[in-house]
């Protein structure tokens, strides 16, 4: 039995009729073909999934989409605002907060939140904050340095060059 | 895992034996007990909707009984699966009668839960089992009782 | 015609990634990211026993569904010859099983679905009846007479596999016979799991008309897939395409061919629809192959003031059901041998015996160079032991044993030759850095006072870049690597190499090496791998192999192209090409600087205004065959405090002075060194399977399995000497590793650190609160 | 990992869902924010057939300190405890279990009510709140009771509720201003149930204790009141050898099971270290209001 939902990603409107047990994730990925939002996990540990919704971040793994009917979610794809990154993203461009890449999106999705409401964070804050997010490959002390850039960023938009655009491949 | 107890019974060992013995009144005592199929005198297979909170796993458990020692021992062996899960138990009951009219049942039951249920919910699995198993036999008694 | 040089941002620069564009922006391309037009989804139905026979498989229920293609078993692969599949040990392994099973979580049947929810749902309406059978969990019991067998299908009626030695026995025996001290340590170095953030899965894609298969799938080794796939199937290896798209993390768990790759593959030539197949984290984490699992019994000879002589070391293998590691044939123990570390010693000698049990594959690596951590922590471990029986500073018995520099090319006592070290400067370097007389200053403050504080040192020799082909080979094709660079007309240029990135950024460092040795811009030059079509033929990255080999052939596949540039720029220069000289990322005139051309002029004279004498274009190929392997090798110092009223462990500090060589790119040296300590750290603290008495998995979920989050991982500090590689062509040593095999000893000698003045000499890893804590109770030092 | 199927309702009022509740009884569930139930449903351990989501009721978030205690809503989330300068201030010892609960994702959309309600003995808030001798207030068609949380929460993952009852707030006495609370909670990493954790709370009467709460987490088949610790306590002063003899008692009052965490023996010992922090930040804190 389907269900009419509707929801907004990234600004978006999106609709479908979907089984109720359909996972927010499964609708992102699978619905709105946003593929930047990742699992990695089956219990809530990972955080690969993280996005946000009314902009608080959430494991979206952990949420059916009916349960998000009527609101605003945001991903990766919604961070970089008019061919422009955003102070995150920069971040972690600037300060290789990334390698494979995978943990990568819901890590932003996470530490731009949580920069919303920690604009001057010391690095334990930071370390805290991104505690629900699991990153296999930086050892998390580049990710540390690039939340701070962005912190830094935030206050002083015009830095340093930024990352290429992107290439299709 | 491995449980084992002691249960005074009101009621003398000729009773007690043939209840143990019998798939119907044993598979009543079964935790979440839902139906039953008996293939044989020593052969049945019970269906369990076993659980806590929110957690729920129907099994069916095909039971055998063996080794029974008319009129003071008896023993079982079931195993069943669902939801990725297997469940393998054994358990025996020796009687003696401390009076014309009561019994003491000891009792050990082996439990091996595999698969799902062992990987995800370990934490909270042989306190549960514990639980279910002690009173399964308890349960015993209660029906013994009221009879 | 000269023009300004641009920016190159070659070697030794930390020029930002390349491929960060896609993965900042969501646009990485992971195999689960791919869809195709009339894509079925695959499901796996999967054994909750460790060792049963199946006596049925009922799928009518589930093929009742609606959306159920297929249902595919053993019985069904078997009439395909497929059921079982080699490994690259020489042993073979179920792909489906026919009527046994022999691990938890083991593949049973598969289900082909249009839906993944579908595929979901019906695995769990295949009944499959089972007889459980004792299973074989404890590796030592696995060779007592009466265990049962896990293997019935080999000829060979018993759970040992195989037995290996190196070193010289009888010479290292007599050396103990006469030693002064001998040390004697038991050591676990637990099964673990890599857990790459992403995990495995393929989109296999059978073209019936082309018969063609393209296999997108999640393997660090595309090649060597192929190849294997070929000799499975019979297919043509033309008509057999892998690509590896983007992967979210390998670190040796990526390298196996896993049942369901092929399940995947036979149910696209079933249905003639591609097939994609998607692991569960839990899945991944129960039935995908292990690493570690050595049971060590070392013996270290020493003189009564501190000087090694011997080593003597015994190991048990537990690997599993299958011997389905990913080793160079004639290392079943993998690397072990380098035991002997950055120590001078006269002898040693290593027996490794390999054992079935009832568990997945174990013996593949976690972040770590064939075996090569289980070494290092054991030669770590026993210098700290001689140390603390001797009452000695572990610092100064590291320096009076090291290999000293001058003594490179360094033959060892299992055959190993060093390339290039220089461990006293890296022990020294760490040592002012973290300030270790302050340390110890401040620990026998602390212990007047009662407080527990350690510090660990580890010294670690790796030994990476496999390898030169007279030694190594996986399945007989021998361990070179490949690139293929192409400079277009406008002087840009691609660079097609055999490795596959999963992370370590090769899209920049290898265009690194191509500006480097071209003069072009780094940014100018296209990184590709992992397509089997359209990249030369290579082994694949692990191993911390991809810049030894394959960035060894990036650099002289580069030079070829340098040497037929210099006949050009000779003809554009109108002098005689012995006259030219590549100076300053230009060809000259020699000692005429003014006349000289770019390489960006000769790309396009290579195009359109080329000598007579010489083939139009400019590219090059390069099978690159290492001449000996490569020793990266690095000093770590950890400093730990320690919790009397729980037993918690807490990394204070930890310093890591890394020399690979020269580098490439320093940042992203750096993070692979970050992510390398954490992956150290991680086995040393929290991460351990376990399986009780029945052979289930203990830690199936990540709820159990401990990854550790930014929380428990500690702000490293990093720092480097250099010491090139002497036979490199561009002197550098491969890295990924090297924090991973060389952390964990330091961290467990922090611990009997702290402990040792309560008598402690030594504790396995993990090094878990309750374990640190039992030992505060037996000595008196436990606080309530 | 997909869950079974199964039908979803929002309802909106409370008389709504508890008609949902009685017409399928057994069979379904209510889901609040679904941090626990959501995985356990993927792995099929938890396969209702009617899944009842309370998002829409109104009037289940409240966070507000009335008339002599503190009242949580059902839905509350506990990243809303964790950012409230009250309970922060006021009832400390809630706040450090709502700032340990699960992690930070997590917390934004678990709610205080499942947590309580799932009751998993390792759950952080069920000690806590029994240290403060809350009680939770429960609504069914026939109205609404009050029942203690020791009342409340019967055995593991079984609350006193009854088919239709649905849990909607907390509440939590106010202490007074020569109170303190604390929660110490110790766990292997970020986002593991405790090896154990001890709550505790304090109240002085000049410089003696005139009340003791005290509540161990993940130590027996459901969260354990240490009430032989707590009669010790009152009536005593805050001594360091008071507070050592009141975490030995509470660690007397575990019952821990042998695990991944940890042995028997081993829970027990670091419940007494827990026991004691715990008890000497809650005094310092009420000395420090008393002042």
């Amino acid at each position: 039995m389907t269900q009419h939902v509707k929801l907004t990603i990234n600004g978006q409107a999106y609709e479908a009729d979907i089984e109720p047990r359909l996972l927010l994730v499964h609708f992102i990925r699978e619905v709105a073909n946003l593929t930047g939002t990742h699992i990695g996990c089956d219990t809530t540990s990972c955080g690969a999934c993280t996005v946000q919704v009314n902009g608080v971040p959430a494991k979206s793994c952990t949420l059916f989409a009916v349960q998000v009917e009527g609101d605003e979610i945001r991903t990766v794809e919604g961070l970089e605002v008019g061919g422009k990154l955003s102070p995150i993203q920069e971040g972690f461009f600037q300060e290789h907060g990334l390698q494979c890449g995978y943990c990568t999106p819901g890590m932003m999705m996470t530490a731009e939140a949580f920069l919303r409401e920690n604009p001057h964070p010391t690095d334990d804050e930071i370390r805290r904050a991104i505690s629900g997010n699991l990153c296999r490959c930086t050892g998390y002390v580049n990710i540390v340095k690039a939340i701070q850039y962005a912190a830094k960023a935030q206050h002083e938009p015009e830095t340093a060059p930024t990352a290429p655009a992107e290439v299709t491949p | 895992m491995h449980f084992e107890g002691t249960l005074d019974i009101k009621a003398p060992m000729v009773t007690v034996y043939q209840f143990v013995v019998d798939p119907n009144r044993v598979a009543e005592c079964a935790p979440g007990f839902k139906s039953m199929e008996i293939l044989a005198p020593d052969h049945f297979k019970p269906t369990l909707a076993v659980g806590i909170g929110a957690v729920k796993a129907t099994f069916t458990l095909d039971v055998t009984l063996e080794d029974t020692h008319e009129p003071d021992h008896a023993a079982m062996h079931g195993r069943g699966s669902a939801a990725g899960s297997a469940v393998d138990m054994s358990a025996s009951m020796s009687l003696t009668p401390t009076s014309d009219t009561e019994t003491r049942m000891a009792w050990v039951a082996d439990v091996n839960i595999s698969g799902t249920l062992a990987s995800v919910g370990s934490r909270l699995i042989e306190g549960t089992a514990h639980r279910l198993t002690a009173n399964f036999f308890d349960c015993f008694r209660t029906k013994l009782e009221a009879s | 015609m000269t023009t300004d040089t641009p920016e190159i941002h070659g070697m030794g620069h930390s020029v930002k990634r390349k491929e960060d564009a896609r993965f900042l922006r969501g646009k990485g391309h992971y195999v689960d990211d791919i869809k195709l037009p009339g894509m079925l989804y695959m499901d796996i139905v999967r054994s909750p026993y460790a060792h049963a026979n199946i006596t049925k498989i009922d799928a009518s229920k589930a093929l009742a569904l609606p959306g159920v293609l297929a249902v595919v078993t053993g019985k069904d692969l078997d009439a395909a010859g497929l059921a079982w599949m080699p490994t690259l040990m020489s042993d073979k392994q179920m792909v489906l099983p026919v009527d046994r099973v022999v691990y938890q979580a083991q593949e049973v049947a598969a289900v082909i679905a249009t839906e993944r929810y579908i595929a979901a749902d019906a695995i769990t309406q295949v009944d499959v009846e089972y007889e459980p059978l004792q299973p074989v969990i404890d590796p030592f019991k696995a060779l007592q007479p009466d265990a049962p067998l896990v293997r019935p299908d080999r000829e060979q009626k018993t759970n040992h596999i195989w037995h290996w030695e190196a070193g010289d026995a009888a010479r290292t025996d007599a050396m103990f016979k006469n030693a002064e001290v001998v040390i004697q340590q038991d050591l676990y170095i637990p099964r673990i799991h890599v857990s790459s953030i992403e995990t495995c899965g393929c989109v296999a894609s059978w073209d019936p008309v082309d018969s063609k298969l393209t296999v997108y799938m999640t393997t660090q080794a595309p090649h060597a897939i192929r190849t294997v796939f070929s000799l499975v199937t019979g297919i043509p290896e033309h008509k057999i395409r892998i690509i590896s798209p983007d992967i979210g993390g390998g670190f040796g768990g990526k390298v196996p061919v896993y049942p369901g790759y092929v399940i995947a593959c036979v149910a696209s030539l079933q249905t003639g629809r591609p097939v994609k197949w998607i692991e569960d984290r839990s899945e991944n984490l129960q039935a995908d192959s292990f690493a570690r699992d050595y049971h060590i019994s070392a013996e270290l000879a020493a003189t009564k003031d501190g000087k090694m002589q011997a080593l003597r070391v015994k190991t048990l293998a537990d690997h599993g059901a299958f011997d389905a590691a990913a080793n160079p044939s004639k290392f079943p123990a993998g690397l072990f041998s380098v035991i002997t570390g950055s120590y001078d010693l006269e002898a040693a000698h290593v027996a490794v015996d390999g054992v079935y049990t009832n568990k997945p594959s174990g013996g593949v690596a976690y972040r770590c160079s064939f075996r090569v951590t289980e070494a290092v922590h054991t030669i770590e471990r026993m210098v700290d032991k001689l140390a603390q029986t001797l009452s000695l500073d572990p610092a100064d018995v590291r320096m009076a044993n090291f290999i000293p520099p001058e003594a490179f090319p360094y033959k060892s006592a299992t055959g190993w030759e060093y390339d290039s070290g220089n461990y006293p400067a890296a022990l020294r370097k760490a040592m002012d850095d973290i300030g270790y007389a302050d340390l110890r200053r401040e620990q026998a403050e602390k212990r007047a006072r009662g407080e527990l504080m350690g510090i660990g040192i580890s010294n670690f020799t790796e030994i990476v870049g496999a390898g030169p082909s007279h030694t190594f080979d996986i399945l007989g094709i021998k361990m070179f690597d490949s690139c293929e660079i192409r400079v277009h007309p406008t002087g840009s240029a691609i660079a097609r190499i055999g490795v596959q990135t999963q992370g370590q950024g090769h899209e920049t460092t290898f265009a690194q090496i191509v500006a480097e040795e071209l003069g072009l811009p780094v940014e100018n030059i296209t990184v590709e791998h992992g397509d089997t079509d359209t990249a030369p033929y290579g082994l694949g990255t692990y191993a911390s192999r991809s810049t030894p080999t394959a960035g060894a052939a990036t650099a002289v596949a580069a030079r070829k192209i340098r040497d037929k540039a210099k006949k050009i720029a000779a003809h554009l220069l109108e002098a005689n090409v012995d006259d030219v000289e590549w100076q300053n990322y230009k060809f000259q005139v020699k000692g005429t600087p003014g006349r000289s051309v770019t390489m960006k002029d000769v790309a396009f004279a290579a195009y359109t205004n080329f000598p007579s004498d010489v083939e139009a274009g400019l590219e090059a190929v390069d099978y690159y065959d290492p001449p000996n392997m490569t020793f990266p090798f690095g000093a770590y110092i950890c400093v730990v405090d320690i919790d009397r009223g729980t037993g918690q462990v807490k990394i204070r500090r930890f310093v890591a002075v890394d020399d690979c060589g020269n580098i490439i790119n320093p940042m992203i040296v750096d993070g692979q060194i970050h992510g390398g300590l954490t992956m150290g750290m991680a086995p040393a603290l929290l991460e351990a399977i376990t399986y009780d008495e029945n052979g289930n998995i203990q830690q199936g979920t990540l709820m159990e399995y401990l990854l550790p989050t930014a929380m428990e991982t500690p702000a490293w500090e990093t720092d480097k000497t250099v010491t090139p590689s002497p036979h490199h062509p561009f002197g550098a040593k491969g890295v990924g590793e090297s924090a991973t095999v060389g952390a964990p000893p330091a961290i467990a000698n922090a611990v009997v650190d702290a402990l040792s003045h309560l008598g402690v000499t030594h504790i396995d890893i993990p090094i878990t609160p309750w374990k640190v804590y039992e030992l505060l109770v037996a000595h008196g030092a436990a606080e309530l | 990992m997909i869950p079974d199927k199964f039908t979803y309702f929002a309802p909106t009022t409370l008389s709504e869902a508890w008609s949902l509740l009685q017409n399928h009884p057994d069979e379904a569930k209510l889901l609040a924010g679904g941090q626990s139930l959501i995985p356990l449903m993927k792995f099929r351990l938890a396969t209702p057939a009617y899944v009842i989501d309370m998002r829409k009721i109104p009037g289940l978030d409240t966070l507000e300190e009335r008339n002599g205690y503190l009242a949580i809503g059902a839905m509350t989330r506990e990243s809303a405890l964790e950012k409230s300068a009250v309970v922060r201030r006021r009832y400390t010892g809630i706040y450090e279990a709502s700032s340990v609960i699960a992690d930070p994702l997590v917390r934004n959309f678990a709610t205080v009510g499942g947590n309580l309600a799932h009751a998993d003995p390792a759950n952080d808030h069920p000690a806590m709140l029994l240290a403060m001798r809350a009680s939770v207030v429960a609504a069914s068609p026939r109205g609404q009771r009050t029942l203690t949380v020791d009342d409340f929460i019967v055995d593991t993952m079984e609350t006193a509720l009854t088919p239709d009852e649905i849990l909607t707030e907390i509440h939590i006495p106010s202490p007074t201003a020569h109170s303190g609370s604390a929660y110490v909670k110790f766990e292997r990493k970020v986002g593991d149930y405790a090896i154990s954790a001890v709550g505790v709370q304090l109240a002085l009467n000049g410089d003696t204790i005139s009340q003791a709460g005290i509540g161990l987490t993940n130590l027996g088949p459901k969260a354990i009141r240490a009430a032989a610790a707590e009669t010790f306590l009152v009536g005593k002063q805050p001594t360091e050898e008071n507070l050592r003899e009141a975490a030995r008692l509470a660690a007397s009052a575990a019952q821990p099971m042998a695990d991944l965490r940890g042995p028997e023996s081993y829970k027990r010992a670091i419940t007494q270290t827990l026991a004691g922090r715990a008890l000497r930040a809650a005094a310092q804190r009420a000395q420090a209001g008393a002042q």
